[in-house]
C-alpha cells in the first residue's frame, strides 16, 4: 500500500528503514493463558485514541482451562472494513501456535517468534523472520517468581517500538488496567512493557513501520470497544433500565454488563433460573412501564419463542438480543454463523409477527440498540437484535455518539386513562396503561387469548381476523417509516451483492475490489429484517444479478436464510445466494470467489427448473 | 369488615365488591374457585388498597383466569411463567401490590421451578395456588398433587405416580410465608390473604379448591358439613401457658415440616413465616450503593463518563 | 340432488314423499352438556357401518363448564369432501341455538326444533318448521326423574325415523356405548332412542329422505373415527411403543389414547412436568433405541424447539406431533388455523433442517403416522407431523387399513458394532448404536455439538461444513424418494390451486365447482412440507396461477406460510395466495371468492413492483 | 478392589481404568471433576457392570461433559434437560444402568423441577450433581449454590440471593436416597457410587467439586490437609449400644432435614434412604396389567380388535 510522505519522528533516526503502511493486520497466536486478548485490546484502544480505524478478530479456545488461541487486529489509517484475509505480522509464543498460524501469513510477512519456544523453518523463503527470547527477557525483567506472567507486556513494548507507536498513550493504557489490581502488578507490567519497548527490534530488522496519516481530525473523538459492549451501552443510552437473563456464551457479556452498569441508573437486571423465567421477567418490566431487554444465544433463543409469541399477541414491547453462534444445538458456541434468522422472524407457533434487525458492525451495534428500543416502544412489539460472535468479541473504534442528542431517560406514563380507554384501538397504536394508572372503568388484563380492543378475550371469527390483520399492519406501517437503503458502489449493473449483519466489511471489500476489475457491482446492506423496507425492488431490478452473502447454510432448495426470505417476497430468478458454514468470518476472497462461481453460471439463473 | 381509613386511594374511591367485580366467571357452576374469588374481594374491601396499584397475575388453567374476575390490573401470561412474570413487576415496581393466582399444574408440574427460584430470592408478592388435585381447563388429566389411584384420562386406571406435598415444598423453597387454606372456609382464606399480604416477601398460600367437574369431593374430608374435619392450626401466643407449648410457632422450621407430614387432610393456617431482607430491598441497597458511587450525576453523565475511559 | 330411483323399503308406505339425497349435512345445536356429541358420533359411526361417507364438524364452548357448541354431520353415498358451507337440516334445542345458526341453515332447509324451549319466526318462508316437543317427550319416555338427560337419545331416533336409518345397527351403537355405564343408564338411553323414532316425523313432514344408494362395496370395511384417534393408532401400527407428552388442547387426546393402549403392547407413555421434559423423555426412549413420539399443541411446539435442534443435531429420529390451533400465544385454543408451519421447518436456532408432513383428512393422519415412523427411522431425523384442530376433533369414515401389511412390531438392534464403527459415516446414512449394543472400541457419546463422523465434538471448520450438509443432503435425498403429487382435475390451464392439510376436501369441492364453470382448474395437494417433493415446477409452470389455499395470515407480504415457502424455492410471480384467519374451516364458497378475486386482479401478478 | 466375578460380562471383558478411559479430558488442571472421574473409574472397576449396558448422559457444562471422558454409551444433550433424557432412557431400557452426572448451574437452576419430579416419581437411575457453587463453563457468574458474597461476573459485588440448600432440595424432592461426597475424598465418593448404585429408585448424590479457577478454595473447609474438616456420618448400626442412640438413621427423613441444616460445611454420607416401588416398576405393573387383559394376543391381533370396535 502506497504512502504519503508526511514527516514523522522515528525513535532512532540512524540508518532504518521507514516503511509506510496504510494498515496493517497482526495475528498473535499463543494461548489464552498468555493474555495476549490483552495486548489485542491496548492496541485496539490505542488506535481508537489516535483516531486511526481498527478490527480485531479472535478465537476462543474449546477447553475450558484455555488453549491455543488468537488475537489478530487490524490497525490503519484507511477503512478498516475487516479483520483481514492474512496476517502481516505473526506473533507466535509457541511451536503449535507457528504451526497452526503460519499459513495465515502473506508473503513477505513478518513471522515475530519466541526463541525460547519456537524453531521456524529458516529456509522458508517466503517470511521474514524475527527471533525475539521473548520468555527469557521478560523473567529477566520482571525477576524469575513472576514465571513467564509477562510476556504479553513485553510483546506490547515490542510492537510499539516497531511500529513507531505512541508509548505515552499505551503506559496510560496499562495503567489505567492494572491500577486497580495492586501496584505491583502494575510494576510488573510496566516493567516488561519498557524491556519490550528497549529492545532493538528496529535496528534486527533494520526498518520500522510506520502508519500513513492520522485521519483527518473531524472534531469528532473515537471510542473504543467491542460489539457486546457497544450493545450494552446503546441499551442504556436508548432508556433501557431493566432486564433479565440467564448466561450462555456468547451473549453474556451483555448481561455482565447491564447487571454492574444498570444499578447506576436506577434499574435492575436479574439473573433468572433460566431463559424462560428470564424472557418473562423481563415481560413483566414491560408490562409494569419499562422499556426492558432480554437476550441470549441460539438455545436460549429457542426458549424464549413461546413468551416472544406472547408479547406480539399482548402487543407489549420487548427488546430482545440474539448473539448468534454456530448451531444448530449446542454447535459450535464460540464460532460464528448467522443461521438464527429465519428462527427470529418465524420460531413462535401461529402468526406473531416481530420485529428483527441486525447490526453490521460495532459501531452498528450501538444505533440498533437506539432504534430497537424507539420501535418497540413507538409500535408496541417485540424487537429481535440479531447480533454474532464475531460481532459480539470483535473490537473497533468508532466516532463517540453524540449522547446529548441520543440520550433518554425514561419515564413511567402513570396518567390517568379515561373511560374511552382501549388499549388496542382498531384505528390507532397500542396504548398500554401500565399498573398504577388509574382507570375510569374496567381495568385491563393483558392477555395472550385473542382479544378485542379493549383486550377482552374472544374467540370471535370476525376480531381474530381483524385483530391479526392490526398486528400485521402495524409492522407494515413501519416498513413505509424505513428509510430505503443506499446502494453502495455502482447504482445499477451486472451484480448488486446483498447482506446482513457482520458480514458488512467483507462485502464492501469485495465489491470494491470487483469493481477495481471494472465489474458493475453494487452492494447493498439490510439493517432491517422484518419488515424489510419497502422498495428493495427498485434496487435489485437494476442489476442482472442479485447475490445474497451469508453465513448459513444454502439449505434445501439452495438458498441462503435472508436470500430465501427475499426471494418469498420478491420472486425474483436473479435472486441467489452466496453462503458458508465453517464457523468463521467471511474473507473477502470466499466472496469474491462465490461472485465468480455464480456469474460463470449464468445458466441456471433463469431457468423454470431449478434444483432438479 | 373495616371501613376505609387513611389508606383510601386519593382519588377518594372505594374499594367495594362492586367496584371490584370484573368479567363474570366461566367457571363451572359449584367450583371452588368462586369462593376464593368472594374471599378475595372480601380481603380488598378490608384493606382498601389504592385502585390501580393492584395487579393480579396467572398463568393458564381454569384457576388462571382469576385475573378477568377481578377489576384490577392484570395480566393473563402463558401456562406456568406466572411467578417470574410477576418478578419483573414487583422487582421494577415496588409502589405495586402484586398478586399471582394459579393452579396446581400450572404452580408445581411445568412451573414447580420458577416457585422455588423466586421463594429463594424472596421476591416481594403474594401467590395463591388454587389446588384442586386435577388438571381443569384441559379437561381431567393427573396433576402433580392428584393421590395415588385417582382416575384420570392420562391414569385411566389410577394414578401411579407420588404426589408432591405442597406443603413440604413450599417450605423447601425457601419462602418466608407460608400458608394453606381451603375454598369451603371463606373467612380463613380471608385472614390467610390479609397475613400474606402483609407480609413483605414472598408469600404463598395453597388453597384446596375443589373442581366439581373432574374431582367432586376431593377435599370433602375437611369440610364440617361432610362430616370432614377442618383442623385450624393453633399458633403460640408466647403467653407462658401449658397449653402455649402445645401450640404451633411459625417461625420454626422444623415444626412447619412436621405440620406438613400429618395425615390427609391435615391441618390449615400459617405454617411458616419468618422475616428475611427481600430481593426489592437487596437491590435497592445495591442501586444505592452504585447510586453513591456515581454522586448525583444524571444519565446522561454517567454514560459520558464510562464512554470517556474508552476513547 | 337428483337420485337414482333405486327402490328402497320406506318405513311406512303411505302417501309420504320420498326424497331422495347423495347427501345431506345436519348441524345439531345446542349446548355441549346435551349429548350432541353423542349424537353426531353415533350418526357418524352409523354411516361408516354402512359403507356411506361420512364428515363431521364441531365446535368447543370456550367457557370450561360448557355451554353452547354445535356438532354438524354431514353424510351420504357421494364422496364427502366437506363439513358443508350450509346445512340442509338444523336442529335447535334453544332458543339461542336457533338465533346463533338459523344464518347456517340453506334456503327450503329443515329446522327441527325443540317446541318446548324455541320460538322460530314462522313469518321467515326460508324454511321449513317442524317443531317437536323434545325436551317433554323425553321427559315422559324416560321419567321425571331423569330430567333432560336423554334428549340426544330422542333427537337421534327422531332422525333415524326421518332419513330412514337402519336402527337396528343404530341400537347396537348405543349399547356399546352404554353397556359398561350400567343397565339403567343403557335402558333410559333406548328408551329415549325408541320415543324419538316412534314420533310420527315422516308422516307430519309429510316426507322421508332417503339416501341415494350404498355405495358399491369393494370388500373393504370402513372404520369410523376423529384425525387424533387416527394418529394414535397410526403411530402404534408404525410400530412406536414409547412417548411422552404434557395436556394441552387439541393435542390431548392422542395421549390419553396413548397412555391407556401403548401397555397393552408392552409400551409406555409418560406424562411430563412439562413439554420441554416431554420431548427430553422421548428422545431419551429414541437414544435407547426405540421410534419414539411426543406431541403438543402450539404453545407446547415453542417450548421444544431446544430440543428438536439437538435431535437434529445428534440426528435421533423423533415423530413430533403437532395439531395446530389459532395462534398466536394462548389464541383460539379451540380454533383451527394452519399457522405453525413455519415454526414447523424453522423454528430451532441454527441450521436444523427436520421432516414436516400434514394428513389431508382423518384417513391422511393414520397413513401420515405410519409415514413419520417411516422416514425418522430411515433418515434418523425427526419428523414433524402437522395436523390441526379440526381434523383432531372431525369424525370420517375410511377404508380399514390393512394392517397385516402394515403393523410393525419394533425390535431393538443391539447387535455388536464393529471397530469401524461410525454413526454418522459421511457417505452414507446415520447407523446409531443404541445402549445395550457391544462396541470394538470407542463407545459413542451421542453429542449436540457440532461432531465428526465418529460423533466426536469437533470445532473444525471443515468438519461443521461437511456435517451441515450432511444433514441437508439426506432430506434432500428423501425429497428424491418422494413421488411427485398428482394433479386433480385439469391438468394444465388457468389456476391451480396448492394446498396442505384439513383444506384438501373444501379444496377440491371448489375444484369440481370451478371446472362445472368450464374453468381449466387443477388442485394438487401437498402431503410433504419439508422437504417438498421435487418436480413440482413441472406442475406449476402448466398453468397460468398457482393459488395458494391456506387458513393463515397473508404476512407482511401477501403471502400465507406455504406460499411464502414455495416462492422462496421456485421464485415464481405466478404463486400467489389465499389466506383467511377467522379460526374456521374453509367454506367452499370463500375459495371461490379468493379464486376470484385473485384472478380478477391479474395485473399484480406479473408486475415487477407487488406490494408497494 | 473385587476382582470380577459371576457379574463378569459374557464377553469376558474386564472393566479395568484402561477401558473405561475415553477422551482426555477438558478440565482446567486441578479441577475437582478430575477425582470425580477418578472415583467413578473406581467404581465400575469394582462392580464389573456389563461395559455395554452403562449409560453415562449430561446436560451442559464443565461438569458435564463427564460422559466424553468415560468410554461406555452416553450422551451429551442439552443444559438442564439432562434427567427427563435419562427417564426416557430408563422406562423403556430396564436393562440398562443409567447414571447423569451435570453441575449446580445444570441441575439445581435451569433444571431443577426436572429433578424433583424425576425424584418424586422415583425413576431408576443414578444421578450425581458436582457442586462448584459457580458457573464453570461460561466462566463465573452466580450458580443457585453460591454463597451470599461471592463475587462473581454477574455480581460483581458479591452475590445477594440467598443460595439453595441443596440436601434440603434433594430431600424434599422425594428422591428415595440422597448422599453427599466431596471430591477431595475418592473413597469416599465410591462409596457413595456405590451405595447409590445398588439403590433401587431415584438416587442422588452432590459432590463438592472444586472450581479452581473461578472459585478457588471453595470447599477447603471441608478437606483437613488444609485445615479443614471432613465431617463423615455415622450410620446406626442399631446395635443396641448407647453409642448407636446419636448415630443418623438414613431411613429418617426429619433427621436426614437436621443433617441439611447444620453449619457449613456440614456433614458426608449417606443423608437419607427409603424403599418406594420405582416408576420403572410401577410401570411394568401396569403393562402387565394391561397384557393379561389382551391374553397374550400379537400386537396385530390387538390392534385389529380395536378397529373392529370402530366400524
Ligand atoms: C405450554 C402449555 N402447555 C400446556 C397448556 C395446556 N394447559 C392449559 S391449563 C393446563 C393445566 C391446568 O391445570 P391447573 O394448572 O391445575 O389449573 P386448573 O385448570 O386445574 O385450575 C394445561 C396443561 C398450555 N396452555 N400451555
Ligand atoms: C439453554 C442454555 N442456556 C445456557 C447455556 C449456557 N451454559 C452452558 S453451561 C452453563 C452453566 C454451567 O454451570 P454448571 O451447570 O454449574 O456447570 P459447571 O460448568 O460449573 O460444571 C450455562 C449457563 C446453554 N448451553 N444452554
Ligand atoms: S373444570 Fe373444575 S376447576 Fe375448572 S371451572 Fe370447572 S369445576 Fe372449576
Ligand atoms: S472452569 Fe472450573 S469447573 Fe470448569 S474445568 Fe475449570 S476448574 Fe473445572
Ligand atoms: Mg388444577
Ligand atoms: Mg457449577
Amino acid at each position: 500500500m502506497v504512502s504519503s510522505d508526511r514527516s514523522s519522528q522515528p525513535i532512532s533516526g540512524a540508518a532504518l528503514q521507514k516503511e509506510v503502511l496504510k494498515d496493517a493486520v497482526i495475528r498473535l497466536a499463543g494461548n489464552s493463558q498468555d493474555g495476549i486478548q490483552t495486548i489485542g485490546g491496548f492496541l485496539a484502544r490505542l488506535a481508537g485514541r489516535t483516531a486511526q480505524e481498527v478490527m480485531t478478530y479472535m478465537t476462543i479456545p474449546s477447553t475450558i482451562s484455555g488453549g491455543p488461541s488468537i488475537f489478530q487486529v487490524r490497525m490503519g489509517t484507511g477503512e478498516v472494513l475487516s479483520a483481514g484475509d492474512s496476517a502481516d505480522f505473526l506473533v507466535a509464543f509457541y511451536q503449535h501456535s507457528l504451526e497452526s498460524h503460519i499459513d495465515s501469513l502473506r508473503e513477505r510477512g513478518v513471522l515475530i517468534y519466541d526463541s525460547d519456544h519456537v524453531k521456524p523453518d529458516l529456509s522458508d523463503k517466503r517470511f521474514i523472520y524475527f527471533g525475539v527470547p521473548i520468555t527469557g527477557l521478560t523473567i529477566e525483567a520482571v525477576g524469575g517468581s513472576a514465571r513467564e506472567k509477562g510476556k504479553n507486556m513485553f510483546v506490547l513494548g515490542l510492537l510499539a517500538r516497531m511500529f513507531n507507536l505512541q508509548i505515552d498513550k499505551l503506559r496510560q493504557l496499562i495503567q489505567e488496567r492494572f491500577a486497580s489490581k495492586g501496584e505491583s502488578v502494575l510494576r510488573n507490567a510496566l516493567l516488561a512493557f519498557d524491556a519490550g519497548f528497549a529492545y532493538p527490534a528496529d535496528s534486527v530488522l533494520k526498518r520500522y513501520y510506520y502508519f500513513e496519516k492520522e485521519k483527518d481530525e473531524d472534531g469528532r473523538v473515537q471510542i473504543t470497544m467491542d460489539g457486546n459492549q457497544a450493545l450494552a451501552y446503546g441499551l442504556i443510552a436508548a432508556g433501557v433500565r431493566y432486564g433479565a437473563g440467564y448466561p450462555i456464551t456468547p451473549w453474556t457479556s451483555i448481561m455482565e454488563i447491564l447487571r454492574s452498569e444498570l444499578p447506576k441508573y436506577g434499574g435492575t437486571f436479574v439473573q433468572c433460573e433460566d431463559e424462560l423465567a428470564a424472557i418473562s421477567t423481563a415481560l413483566g418490566a414491560a408490562y409494569a412501564g419499562h422499556t426492558a431487554v432480554t437476550g441470549s444465544s441460539g438455545p436460549g433463543l429457542s426458549l424464549k419463542m413461546e413468551a416472544l409469541g406472547w408479547a406480539v399477541m399482548a402487543e407489549i414491547p420487548l427488546i430482545i438480543v440474539n448473539i448468534q453462534r454456530g448451531g444448530p444445538s449446542t454447535g459450535m458456541p464460540t464460532n460464528v454463523e448467522q443461521s438464527d434468522l429465519l428462527q427470529a422472524i418465524y420460531g413462535s407457533h401461529g402468526d406473531a409477527p416481530r420485529v428483527v434487525i441486525a447490526p453490521e458492525n460495532v459501531e452498528g451495534c450501538f444505533y440498533c440498540a437506539i432504534e430497537a428500543a424507539r420501535i418497540a416502544r413507538e409500535f408496541s412489539v417485540p424487537v429481535i437484535i440479531l447480533s454474532d460472535q464475531s460481532l459480539a468479541t470483535r473490537i473497533e473504534a468508532f466516532p463517540e455518539p453524540d449522547l446529548e442528542k441520543l440520550m433518554i431517560t425514561p419515564q413511567l406514563d402513570l396518567a390517568p386513562r379515561g373511560a374511552d380507554f382501549k388499549p388496542y384501538p382498531l384505528d390507532g397504536p397500542t396504548r398500554h396503561a401500565p399498573p398504577g394508572a388509574r382507570i375510569d372503568g374496567k381495568y385491563p388484563t393483558v392477555t395472550g387469548l385473542e382479544h378485542d380492543e379493549h383486550g377482552h378475550p374472544s374467540a370471535n371469527p370476525a376480531i381474530h381476523m381483524r385483530m391479526t390483520a392490526r398486528r400485521r399492519e402495524k409492522l407494515k406501517k413501519l416498513a413505509a417509516s424505513l428509510p430505503r437503503p443506499e446502494i453502495y458502489g455502482d447504482q445499477e449493473g451486472d451484480v448488486l451483492l446483498v447482506g446482513w449483519g457482520s458480514t458488512w466489511g467483507p462485502i464492501r471489500e469485495a465489491v470494491r475490489r470487483l469493481r477495481a476489475e471494472d465489474k458493475l457491482v453494487g452492494h447493498v446492506h439490510l439493517r432491517h429484517l422484518h419488515p424489510l423496507p419497502n422498495g428493495l425492488e427498485r434496487l435489485f431490478t437494476r442489476f442482472r444479478q442479485v447475490f445474497v452473502v451469508e453465513m448459513n447454510d444454502e439449505g434445501l432448495y439452495g438458498f441462503g436464510q435472508l436470500a430465501t426470505l427475499l426471494r418469498g417476497r420478491y420472486a425474483y430468478q436473479s435472486i441467489r445466494s452466496i453462503t458458508k458454514t465453517d464457523g468463521l468470518p467471511y474473507k473477502v476472497r470466499e466472496i469474491l470467489e462465490g461472485v465468480r462461481r455464480l456469474s460463470a453460471d449464468h445458466v441456471s439463473t433463469f431457468s423454470l427448473y431449478p434444483n432438479l | 369488615m373495616s371501613t376505609a381509613t387513611a389508606d383510601t386511594p386519593p382519588s377518594g374511591e372505594k374499594l367495594t365488591r362492586k367496584v371490584l367485580t370484573g368479567d363474570h366467571p366461566t367457571w363451572c357452576p359449584g367450583c371452588g374457585d368462586f369462593a376464593v374469588l368472594a374471599a378475595f374481594y372480601r380481603f380488598l374491601e378490608q384493606e382498601q388498597i389504592p385502585h390501580e396499584k393492584i395487579v393480579t397475575l396467572a398463568g393458564i388453567g381454569c384457576s388462571s383466569r382469576f385475573p378477568y374476575f377481578v377489576n384490577t390490573h392484570g395480566g393473563h401470561y402463558i401456562h406456568g411463567r406466572s411467578l417470574p412474570f410477576a418478578v419483573g413487576v414487583s422487582l421494577s415496581r415496588d409502589d405495586l401490590h402484586v398478586f399471582v393466582f394459579g393452579g396446581d399444574g400450572d404452580g408445581f408440574s411445568i412451573g414447580g421451578n420458577h416457585l422455588d427460584h423466586t421463594a429463594r430470592k424472596n421476591v416481594n408478592l403474594t401467590y395463591v395456588i388454587m389446588d384442586n388435585f386435577v388438571y381443569g381447563l384441559t379437561k381431567k388429566q393427573t396433576s402433580p398433587t392428584s393421590p395415588i389411584g385417582f382416575k384420570s384420562k392420562t391414569d385411566p386406571t389410577g394414578a401411579i405416580d407420588q404426589p408432591i406435598n405442597p406443603m413440604k415444598k413450599l417450605l423447601a423453597s425457601g419462602a418466608t410465608f407460608v400458608a394453606r387454606s381451603h375454598a369451603a372456609q371463606v373467612k380463613h382464606m380471608v385472614e390467610m390473604y390479609r397475613r400474606a399480604y402483609h407480609h413483605k416477601g414472598f408469600s404463598v398460600v395453597e388453597i384446596l379448591s375443589e373442581c366439581v367437574e373432574f374431582y367432586p369431593g376431593a377435599f370433602d374430608a375437611a369440610v364440617p358439613r361432610k362430616q370432614g374435619q377442618f383442623i385450624e392450626i393453633e399458633e403460640k401466643k408466647h403467653d407462658g401457658t401449658p397449653e402455649d407449648e402445645k401450640r404451633h410457632d411459625p417461625s420454626d422450621e422444623e415444626a412447619a415440616f412436621r405440620l406438613a407430614h400429618l395425615e390427609w387432610p391435615g391441618v390449615f393456617g400459617v405454617f411458616y413465616e419468618t422475616q428475611r431482607l427481600t430481593k426489592n430491598e437487596l437491590e435497592a441497597q445495591l442501586n444505592q450503593r452504585a447510586r453513591e458511587r456515581v454522586k448525583g450525576k444524571s444519565d446522561l453523565e454517567i454514560l459520558r463518563d464510562t464512554f470517556a475511559k474508552m476513547r
